[in-house]
């Protein structure tokens, strides 16, 4: 929980970030985002919000049809490919499904092998001593020789996390690491991501479970159909804090959780306007207007900027934030 | 309806195009190659070039008249001959050999076939022998007549179980079967008691035309080599005949046909899944992935 | 007062050694389960503990693994008793599942939606299909109806739309939706639901479990929630069942978990800790999974993990070698409760 | 142990079944023949051995194991020569179907939505819309059917089977190792390689081709070698196409006493008893004196040939499961 501290460098700076899926659905849309040295970030939304495509966007796994991305200061649109490459040693992502995203046909060992080889060259003479090691350290010992397949799938995220710590990296994006763990598994991989080089890594934190993403983050994003309409400090996500004001889909993502104290009902969708072309895309599914409010002909027609609260909390919401300039 | 519409023309687009494209290189073999109606046939359309030639054949193709061959009978009477004789050896061991081993996979039943090794092994021993052998064992052995039902039904038994399409077929029914029993609306429905026929029926009707499709190349080889073992004068025989006569329109027209075949077996795969899967057509409303 | 609708005495499931030689291992140990009538019961453990495998070998819709079972088991849907038969994950095929009783006394909630939906099929025809077997000789207009019904009794929005989709064209949350409608549609005594939210969105997962709640309370029908989610399993349940390795560690009434009492099993304590401390923000115990468990079937299942032997506190020194040696007996602080360990059984 | 980790590792059993067992046994025999092959001379020209002649069709005796055949050459020697027949063309054909399929496979799936792998994949629709014996048949012909001396060109004949047949097989190859890759793709693990800074080269050799691919190439080279000897037979059986007469093929061999064959039928047959005695007395009749060894040791040599190698093939596939 290494405090938000200004003075310290930004690692990743993100401005405009748009992207469109072939169908033309934008997953992405203008997307600004700052991570510090050793921040840890919190996205939250469901599934089809576009969480997923912005981390990749960030790292330039996908390339992003508009915006750009610096990465400690340098834009990654600018590299060649192979200075690209160079940098993903500071740079790492988890995928979602560990399984998926390990090789079925080589050992633990050689992956980790394959990541010394690659990202620590100064280590590569006695690359066969890291590896046990790591695997020491994230408890995977006597795993070595075996397959993905062979492993739990608690034992395979941890291999996927000891591979994406092991280059050293600055930035880590981490897709869903918990999502389809066991609770007590999850807790585990939750730890050993935490303790990561004693906070010096940066982690934009991908999930929807809340209550995790309250766990392990400093600040918390939230998005919807492309959009982050909330940014605000960990703590102000408490299921069971009224006090707070939030942007309605917050609202509805926290009343969610088994020991809310209050109940938003699920949306019924509204038949609406095209949603994409303008206004607030939650308006179809929000319970704090209707279109019979005088709010609605705003929420329709403009689309809300992130508005500050406070310090540090920033809503994207004609309703529970009204711009300045509007309200006046 | 209109995404639908596009990819059976695509399908139908890339049949045309396999066969398109398999006349100019079966052509080009034909007329380059040493021994070529050049020095065979003289005279006849040498003056048109190859282009002419092959324009030429496929103007024959679309009016069916290709023409005489080597011998003088027009080939598109002989090609019709043939396949009369063999088409429905074609047809009828597939049929065969799909039916057989449906069945063998129904008697097994309540167990996968991997707790039954010996039928295992004696499938997979039939079925290792070569359709010549087969056929050679039949005549020699069992003194199959040469000529009338009697040898077209042995030939039916041969090719459905020679040449390994028994053990193909039947290890990939039982294979399918053994998944789609594992599968979890299959648990549902007879946990319901909702009946599970035509759920399996359903879901095998695709694979089995992929295996039977995929087995067609295989059958035509089959049908050269158990015509000529036989002596069933059908368009393999034909095809051997006319190769070693060097009669080459009545091989490339062969050839052509037999080519469009086994495409055609394929587009019917793909047309049978565009009518039967609904996930072959895109989603309209575009899935988001998170 | 115990009223069961189908219950289990000492159930084993088996399954053989896939590397061919040795005896089958096995993967429940002597379970016995009473499913209370119109109750809400929850089977609670980590994945791999053979919870599913449990209750898929009782109804029968095991998959073609190799394996045997032992135990016995009965099913009481009307107060009169029948034996269910018991496969093992054997044969590939076995006919009907429960075929003694009514065809749809029993619903199935499967974990993947998309697993659990024919492709194949619109989910109006799937769930007609559940609807023709609780009543036969319905015309295509009344079975219309009452599918409808039932897309809308799952909270499902514009059902006459849902009814013409197919599986694939729905999201998780509405396919899980479907997938319970079509469990409904027979109108069950007993619904099975394993792990019925796993693949879901955080955000639906609540509206899931609350509808199944529910529905169960409106129809009277008894609910067996299959779980490793202790904050899934407290929000709903009214009798559990806690499973480790095989082995049914602790069960009893929903207060002797939540409520302060006599001791539970460490297992159930560890489970509940990590869940707590989620939901509090503090820092989880550590897991200890360094040991390997020991082979043999000797000595309580969970001794390699259980913190109490691992950090013995003065009064629980003396247990180690004693759990590992000693299969623990079964300890009843309460009539209705029972919990599996040698150290609660023995407070000190 | 969980029970889907007890699963997983019964398909990766790493251990030698019986069926790896038969097929590593038949690739060590065919191998050991290839080799004697070498040092045989099976043609001495109509029997003239040891310029004596010897009887046609002998019933097995101590100086020829199998008896001789119709010509009056030793028959074991020549079952043994035609190894040579098979061996090197059938390595060669399995050699340009990886040389060409590996390659283009890799390429069609790895690139998936691009031009090239389009044309790629559609090559190989085509390709595989040829019947195999069909385009062998038609090939030969046309490129040595028209030869005065057919025997002075059986090797290169041979080798051009052997292209052939490799060239048939490669949509099958290219298809699954197109797949294969294809698969991964959209399993993540390449996508999740590359964010981990690795070059396109090194997954698409390394991590898919070698890691993934090789036991599947393996096994579909057992299958070629398979159809290979099951053409070459074939052909050679039919005559025109296959190995010319006097050298020896399995498939030749079998042609050559096919007349003979049915003199031995009668001999089966005039044991008219029903007895087991009286039916072994017509086999041995038909073993001495009708040659029933020249038909039943190549259908012998050629099913368990082909059984072993697809028993190999079985193999690589047990451990090619991921």
């Amino acid at each position: 929980m290494s405090a938000q501290n200004a003075s310290s460098s930004l690692v990743l700076q993100a401005k405009g970030l748009s992207h469109r899926f072939p169908g033309g659905v934008a997953a992405v849309n203008g997307v600004d985002l700052e991570i510090r040295e050793g921040e840890v970030v919190g996205l939250v939304g469901e599934s089809g919000s576009g969480k997923t495509t912005l981390g990749k966007l960030l790292l330039h796994i996908i390339p992003p049809d508009t915006g750009r991305v610096a990465f400690e200061g340098q834009d990654l649109a600018e590299l060649s490919p192979r200075e690209r490459r160079r940098t993903r040693s500071r740079m790492q992502m988890i995928y979602q499904t560990a399984a998926a995203s390990l090789n079925p046909g080589l050992t633990v060992g050689q992956h980790l092998e394959e990541t010394v080889r690659l990202h620590r060259p100064e280590d590569a003479h006695r690359a066969d001593a890291l590896v046990d090691e790591t695997l020491t350290a994230f408890r995977l010992n006597g795993k070595r020789a075996l397959h993905p397949s062979q492993l739990s799938g608690g034992e395979q995220r941890r291999v996927v996390v000891a591979r994406s710590l092991l280059p050293r990296p600055s930035l880590l994006v981490a897709d869903e690491p918990t999502a389809g763990l066991d609770a007590s598994v999850k807790a585990d991989v939750i730890d050993l991501l935490r303790n990561a080089r004693g906070g010096r890594t940066a982690f934009l934190f991908i999930s929807h479970e809340l209550d995790v993403v309250r766990y392990v983050a400093d600040r918390v994003l939230v998005m919807y159909r492309g959009r982050i309409v909330e940014c605000m400090p960990a703590a102000a996500l408490d299921p069971r804090d009224t006090e707070v004001d939030h942007h309605p889909y917050t609202e509805r993502l926290l009343s969610a959780a088994f020991k809310a104290t209050r109940r938003v009902e699920s949306p019924m969708i509204r038949p609406t306007e095209d949603l994409f072309k303008a206004g607030c895309s939650y308006r179809a599914a929000c319970h704090r207007t209707e279109p019979d409010d005088p709010s609605w002909s705003r929420c329709s027609q403009h689309t809300p900027d992130l508005i500050p609260l406070r310090a540090g909390h920033r809503v994207s919401c004609h309703v529970v934030a009204p711009s300045p300039t509007e309200a006046s | 309806m209109g995404t639908r519409t596009r990819l059976v023309g695509r399908h139908i687009a890339t049949f045309g195009g396999v066969v398109f494209v398999s006349s100019i290189v079966f052509g080009a073999l034909v007329w380059w190659a040493p021994g070529s109606p050049q020095r065979i046939d003289a005279g006849a359309q040498l003056d048109q070039g190859f282009w002419g030639w092959l324009l030429s054949f496929w103007l024959g193709l679309i009016q069916f008249d290709l023409g005489p061959s080597y011998r003088g009978i027009p080939v598109d009477q002989l090609l019709v001959k043939g396949a009369i004789k063999s088409l429905p050896l074609i047809v009828l061991s597939m049929i065969l050999s799909v039916g057989g081993s449906l069945l063998a996979v129904a008697i097994m039943g309540t167990r996968a076939s991997s707790s039954f090794p010996l039928v295992r092994t004696a499938i997979h021993s039939i079925s290792l022998v070569p359709v010549f052998l087969l056929g050679y064992l039949a005549v020699v052995l069992f003194a199959v007549p040469p000529d009338g039902v009697f040898q077209a039904l042995a030939a039916i038994a041969i090719l459905a179980v020679g040449d390994g399409m028994l053990t193909d077929i039947f290890l990939g029914i039982d294979d399918e079967v053994d998944q789609l029993l594992d599968r979890d609306f299959v648990h549902s429905a007879r946990l319901r008691g909702v009946p599970v026929g035509p759920t399996l029926a359903r879901h095998l009707a695709l694979p089995l035309a992929q295996i039977a499709a995929d087995k067609m190349a295989y059958v035509v080889g089959g049908v050269l080599v158990i015509e000529k073992v036989l002596g069933i004068q059908g368009i393999g025989w034909m095809g051997y005949r006319a190769a070693t006569h060097h009669d080459f329109l009545l091989l490339l027209a062969i050839t052509v046909a037999v080519t469009s075949l086994v495409a055609a077996s394929q587009l019917g795969v793909d047309l049978v899944r565009l009518a039967t899967d609904p996930r072959t057509t895109p989603n309209v409303s575009g899935q988001e992935v998170g | 007062m115990s009223d069961p609708i189908l219950f289990t005495r000492d159930l084993w499931v088996r399954v053989h050694d896939p590397n061919g030689g040795g005896s089958p291992i096995a993967v429940v140990r002597g379970a016995n389960i009473e499913l209370q009538r119109g109750a809400t019961t929850c089977l609670v453990g980590e994945s791999g503990s053979g919870k599913t495998v449990l209750m898929r070998a009782l109804l029968g819709i095991s998959g073609a693994r190799p394996g045997v079972t032992a135990g016995t088991a009965w099913a009481r849907p009307d107060g009169s008793e029948f034996p269910v038969p018991l496969v093992g994950p054997r044969k590939r095929w076995r006919g009907r599942a429960l075929p003694s009783l009514r065809p749809g006394w029993a619903g199935y909630v499967f974990q993947h939606p998309s697993h659990s939906l024919d492709p194949l099929l619109r989910v109006g025809d799937q769930v007609g299909a559940s609807v023709t077997i609780a009543h036969s000789g319905l015309t295509p207009a009344a079975v219309k109806r009452r599918v409808l019904h039932w897309l809308e009794t799952v909270h499902l929005p514009n059902p006459e739309a849902v009814a013409q989709l197919f599986p694939h064209e729905l999201s998780g949350g509405m396919a899980q939706r479907v997938a319970i409608a079509i469990a409904l549609a027979t109108e069950p005594d007993l619904l099975v639901a394993d792990e019925p939210t796993t693949g879901l969105d955080w955000s639906v997962r609540r509206d899931i479990v609350d509808l199944l709640g529910e529905l169960c309370r409106a129809r009277g029908m008894s609910l067996l929630l299959i779980s490793h989610d202790f904050q899934v399993v407290e929000h709903i349940a009214d009798q559990l069942y806690v499973m480790f390795r095989g082995e049914l560690v602790e069960d009893g009434p929903r207060r002797a978990f939540f409520e302060p009492g006599p001791g539970s099993h460490p297992y159930t304590r560890e489970l509940q800790a990590r869940s707590r401390a989620l939901e509090e923000g503090s820092s989880p115990p550590r897991l200890h999974l360094a040991e390997q468990p020991t082979s043999s079937g000797a000595g309580c299942v969970y001794a390699h993990r259980c913190p109490w032997i691992r950090e013995p506190s003065p009064e629980r020194s003396a247990l180690g070698e004693r759990c590992r040696s000693v299969r623990p007996p079964d300890f009843r602080p309460s009539s209705d409760h029972r919990v599996r360990c040698i150290a609660v059984g023995e407070p000190t | 142990m969980t029970l889907s980790s007890l699963w997983t590792q019964r398909h990766r059993q790493d251990q030698m079944g019986p069926v790896s067992v038969f097929g590593f046994g038949v690739l060590i025999g065919l191998v050991g023949l290839r080799i004697a092959a070498m040092f045989v001379d099976s043609s001495p020209r109509l029997g003239l051995q040891d310029e004596q002649l010897l009887p046609a069709m002998a019933g097995p005796s101590w100086d020829h194991l199998l008896g001789t055949d119709q010509l009056g050459r030793d028959l074991l020697l020549r079952m043994v020569d035609a190894v040579e027949a098979f061996f090197l063309p059938g390595l060669f054909a399995c050699l340009v179907a990886a040389l060409i399929a590996v390659p283009t496979g890799a390429i069609a799936g790895y690139w998936e939505g691009s031009k090239g792998a389009a044309v790629l994949r559609g090559l190989l629709t085509m390709i595989s819309a040829w019947p195999r014996l069909v385009l062998v048949v038609v090939v030969v012909a046309i490129f040595t059917g028209s030869v005065r001396d057919p025997a002075a060109w059986a090797e290169v004949r041979l080798y051009l089977l052997g292209g052939l047949v490799g060239l048939s097989y490669i949509p099958q190859l290219g298809g699954a190792v197109s797949e294969r890759v294809q698969h991964f793709r959209r399993e993540q693990f390449v996508e999740a390689a590359r964010a981990h800074g690795l070059s396109d080269r090194r997954i698409l050799l390394w991590h898919i081709l070698w890691a993934n691919c090789r036991h599947l190439v393996l096994r579909h080279t057992c299958t070629l070698f398979g159809a290979f000897i099951l053409v070459e037979t074939s052909l050679s059986y039919l005559g025109d196409y296959g190995v010319p007469p006097p050298r020896p093929s399995w498939g030749n061999i079998l042609a050559g006493v096919r007349h003979s064959v049915v003199h031995s039928r009668s001999l089966m047959a005039s044991s008219d008893s029903w007895s087991p005695a009286g039916l072994w007395g017509g086999v041995e009749q038909a073993i001495q004196h009708g040659g029933l060894l020249g038909v039943l040791a190549p259908t012998i040599a050629i099913a368990v040939s082909i059984a072993g190698v697809l028993a190999l093939a079985e193999h690589y596939a047990r451990r090619d499961r991921p």
